[in-house]
């Protein structure tokens, strides 16, 4: 019943949640809002894109894997655009990032 | 599962009508009338899922009632930042004691 | 098969949970939002998951206006939410 | 299955006694937002793509758009006070108000959970089946909101239209116009953007025949584009030719609505009453003019008040 598709989908879904594990992780572990950026974004990223990946080849038609790469082009654009307005206003309004303290 | 949905949202509209009733500052109560028409809306659409077959009327009034929310909240903080600049408090208070 | 999938969305659940914690510890305005932000990539996520498992590519457009939708989020933050000034930002950035 | 309605009920809970409770006002409009979100995912749950739709622009969007910029008008010091000041709690009678309306708001929700259990509706779903070949549309939703309650749908824009009358009779925009930007990045950005906006928009309004989407989710995305594009830079001043238009694209949508039922009065059918070969169309003209007048409405109430005139 299972196909190759279905597992091949099953397997990037699950590398995708990973990857939003591993970016939840260190939005609450790292020290400070650049590197939590950094984290965060390893999650929009990468997480989300293996599962559009992974729903793409379930789908099994050509429009909406588009839209699948539609939704991760989108959401690649905001993440790291976001990010990037996010870091510079911190570095601006003079949020210093964080140092080893020795 | 529908009963569930239903307990839920009976619980949201109880959370969200108590705030709406003791908080004091007007932003927060705008935000509890908001969550207060999503515990509605969702009695609406787990009604529609309880019908057989699955019935696309509520789902429709829902999503005129989605709108007349928005647009109602756009007002309410129109107002409330002109009451603001008004009175310089986010609060109603009455008039003869203070 | 659908268990492994209701697994994978209960897992990402579980994100927004903890994520949870960084809405309420901040320190910062942009923590919260960055939480805000993870919440928003983790609903389209699971958007897509239940759509894989209802077998509905309805809910794949659902998924398309959200990722569109989530720039205006970050946008209105960056440049009208964002506290001036933000508490306690001068002594130092961290908690 | 069971487990994820559990968790998601649980978060749902969570998330609004914290935007409901929590001190701290930004917070509270993050947790408001994050309520929005997972509503989108208990829509898809619940079969409803129409309303995850709308949730989705209009839902956690655009309300959360509208609460950013409030917050941002407002002094710092007003998002940071406890939820009932500490002389009120401390107060006489404090709990026994609270106890009071705690009590009326569990006995409402109660009431409305019992009216549901003598509700003996069969539901309007085989009947609406039955009739949707006659509606001109095949999306039922749509059919119900554009041509069997179409009266109701009216009244709504109606009601949008109201709000934006309300919003500018207070006068002009009260926030300043000019910010500085926070990065380069953001205008190009905004621009690549636009294109996907209004793309999105017109495959929503096109598709609301036959599938999910219609005149709302698309003039919501069109109103996201409009805000993005202010937020970018562009201002909220305009030159009083362009103010013309404006009147006119806010009440088009309205007017056409209105212009359709009558003439079709005039023509011997009922207000709105379509007849069954022109259904189709007539649906097509009223839902575009009433998706770009949502989407300027929309707009229009996120600007809050009265665009300023310059002379161009």
């Amino acid at each position: 019943m299972m196909g190759a598709a279905d597992i091949a989908g099953a397997v990037l879904a699950v590398a995708g949640v990973l990857f939003f594990l591993a970016g939840t992780l260190g939005l609450l572990r790292f020290p400070d809002i650049y590197t939590r950026i950094h984290a965060l974004t390893k999650a929009d990223n990468l997480g989300l894109g293996l599962i559009c990946l992974g729903a793409a080849v379930q789908s099994g038609s050509l429009m909406t894997a588009l839209k699948l790469l539609l939704v991760w082009i989108l959401v690649l654009l905001a993440a790291a655009t976001g990010a990037s307005l996010i870091a510079q206003t911190a570095h601006r309004r003079g949020i210093r990032p964080w140092a080893r303290q020795e | 599962m529908t009963a569930f949905y239903l307990i839920l949202a009976g619980v949201i509209l109880a959370m969200a009508f108590h705030a709406l009733m003791t908080r004091p500052n007007l932003l927060r109560k705008l935000m509890a009338l908001n969550i207060f028409t999503s515990a509605v809306f969702l009695f609406l659409v787990t009604l529609a899922r309880m019908a057989e077959p699955l019935d696309p009327i509520p789902h429709a009034m829902v999503l005129t009632g989605i709108v007349v929310t928005v647009s109602t909240t756009a007002v309410g903080l129109a107002l409330l930042v002109r009451l603001y600049r008004r009175s310089g408090s986010l609060t109603l208070q009455s008039t003869d004691d203070d | 098969m659908t268990t492994l999938y209701f697994i994978l969305v209960g897992v990402l659940m579980g994100n927004i949970a903890v994520g949870l914690i960084r809405i309420l510890r901040g320190p910062t305005a942009a923590d919260r939002m960055l939480a805000a932000e993870l919440f928003g990539t983790v609903t389209v996520a699971i958007i897509l998951l239940l759509a894989i498992v209802m077998e509905k590519p309805v809910y794949y457009d659902v998924a398309l206006v959200f990722a569109l939708l989530s720039a205006l989020a970050v946008v209105a933050f960056v440049t009208r939410g964002w506290p001036n000034p933000e508490p306690g930002e001068q002594d130092d950035g961290r908690r | 299955m069971a487990v994820f309605d559990l968790i998601l009920g649980l978060l749902l809970v969570v998330l609004v006694w914290k935007s409901l409770s929590v001190s701290d006002l930004f917070g509270a409009v993050i947790s408001f937002m994050a309520f929005g979100l997972l509503m989108a995912v208990a829509w898809v749950r619940l079969e409803a793509p129409d309303i995850a739709l709308a949730e989705a622009a209009i839902g956690s969007g655009l309300t959360g758009a509208l609460l950013f910029s409030t917050l941002g008008r407002l002094p710092h010091s007003e998002a940071r006070q406890p939820v009932v000041s500490r002389t009120v709690r401390n107060g006489p009678g404090y709990w026994m108000t609270t106890g009071f309306w705690w009590v009326l708001a569990i006995l409402l929700s109660i009431a409305f959970l019992f009216s549901l259990l003598d509700l003996q509706t069969p539901g309007l779903g085989g009947l609406l089946q039955e009739r949707l070949p006659e509606s001109g549309v095949l999306n039922p939703v749509t059919a119900v909101l554009l041509n069997f309650r179409s009266l109701d749908t009216v009244m709504e824009i109606a009601v949008l239209l109201l709000a934006v009358v309300v919003a500018w009779s207070m006068g002009t925009v009260v926030w300043p116009v000019k910010r500085t930007l926070p990065s380069p990045l953001l205008p190009g950005f905004v621009r690549l953007l636009t294109p996907f906006f209004l793309l999105v928009s017109f495959s929503l309004l096109w598709r609301g025949s036959h599938a999910p989407g219609g005149a709302f989710p698309s003039g919501a995305v069109l109103a996201a584009a409009g805000i993005l594009l202010l937020l970018a830079g562009k201002t909220t001043r305009i030159c009083p030719r362009f103010m013309f238009w404006l009147r006119w694209i806010l009440a088009v949508g309205l007017l056409v609505f209105v212009f359709a039922g009558v003439s079709l009065m005039v023509a011997g059918y009922g207000f709105l009453v379509y007849p069954e070969q022109w259904a189709g169309a007539l649906i097509l003209l009223i839902e575009v003019s009433a998706g770009v007048s949502i989407g300027a409405m929309l707009m229009a109430l996120y600007i809050g008040g009265e665009p300023d005139i310059h002379s161009a």
